[in-house]
């Protein structure tokens, strides 16, 4: 079970939270994450963020149904933002639920690992030299490749 | 049958979509189309890095398309 | 930085992720934990927590200002539910900042292995045959280990 | 002097907070009264898991009290 969302508006991380929360009784854990656009010290005036609507989707509920498989996930929950996003302003929250902590926080971990290295996004930074088109940093693709490494060993 | 582009491509192209009619029949003749328009978009279409998706399934190599196809061009990803 | 609160009274998830995350632009990661005590399929009706008002707190700043020192971390929460609480109801919130992901995934990871296995709190749950005292499971003392082995690699 | 106890020394003594009046002069003595009172309660308190806190510092072996000292005596702890 997993529902992914994308939308241009805002949205309230604790409203989202409060929402994903409510009501379970079975799960001990819940593990959020909220990727925020960071100002870089007034650099950075916006990030642009483009999605093929319908494709983006399908591709994220891949990687979130992969990660409740995985980590024997009750549920995960996708909202991240397309369109024009402030400095300031949460640009992607994940949200997982599981019996106990360990698999909740590894199943939101994985989930943001493969969000950042291999969700299709296209990404232009505004700044004050100009607008420039961001590929994931060689860090992302280490954190995602930490997972092949794990299965691997399991 | 439409053609979107994404992310730096809409740069080089100056635009993010439009339509072909009459269609054209296979992959390879819609890249070529593009780049007789516009050469700059043809080799951005043309770096192995760039992906072709078909009705929103990426496709490797040559293949036919259907008079209604959706066509997408998609760059490398920035991730999420 | 970071703050401990403990109380009887019960809390919102959402509302202290939204206190935690608005206002910090500097911080691109936010990560929150949220234990909730599960109702084991019906066999649990409570549990019952007790601190030592002062020295539980005490304890726990250690440990938040531990988590802060040795992931960066731009600031941590805990808070603490003592008293009665009822199944589906959130017993401990852990919410950490930091600039990336994996600074605050690991601050909330390592703060909360450390609340399950060293914090000050006596724990009684209250069950069909009787309430009954509980200690940290094998699992939690394994999972708090796992950062001694960590430390020695870094 | 009060002398606080937690978690199931709580139950094994059927009280939770005592003040001693006149105070105890050291931590032994006071083991040794609790004892005197209570044998079940001096068996728990002699466990080498339970931990004693003097004004909320954990101390190992005897040590002297001050007249308005608060003592603590803690088992292993649950966690949270």
């Amino acid at each position: 079970m997993s529902e992914v969302r994308l939308q241009d508006a805002p949205f309230d991380p604790g409203a989202l939270l409060t929402g994903f929360t409510t009501g379970r009784r079975a799960s001990g854990a819940i593990v959020s994450f909220i990727g925020m656009v960071r100002d870089e010290g007034g650099s950075v005036s916006a990030l642009e963020l483009d999605a093929y609507p319908g494709f983006t989707e399908t591709a994220i509920a891949g990687m979130a149904d992969e990660a409740v498989g995985r980590f024997s996930l009750h549920d995960a929950l996708v909202v991240h933002r397309t369109g024009l996003i402030q400095p300031g302003e949460p640009i992607v929250f994940v949200a997982t639920a599981a019996a106990h902590r360990r698999e909740a926080f590894e199943g939101a971990d994985f989930l943001m690992d493969f969000l950042k290295s291999r969700a299709p996004f296209w990404k232009k930074s505004h700044e004050a030299g100009g607008p420039r088109w961001i590929e994931p940093s060689a860090r992302d693709y280490e954190d995602a490749a930490r997972w092949d490494a794990l299965k691997d060993n399991r | 049958m439409r053609v979107l582009l994404f992310g730096p491509l809409r740069d080089i192209a100056g635009w993010r979509e439009r339509s072909f009619d009459p269609p054209l029949l296979t992959l390879s003749a819609l890249r070529a189309r593009l780049t007789s328009e516009d050469e700059a978009l043809g080799e951005a279409l043309r770096a192995p890095a760039v992906q072709a998706a078909v009705d929103k399934v990426v496709v490797r190599g040559d293949c036919a398309l259907a008079p209604g196809a959706e066509i997408a061009f998609l760059p490398p990803m920035s991730g999420g």
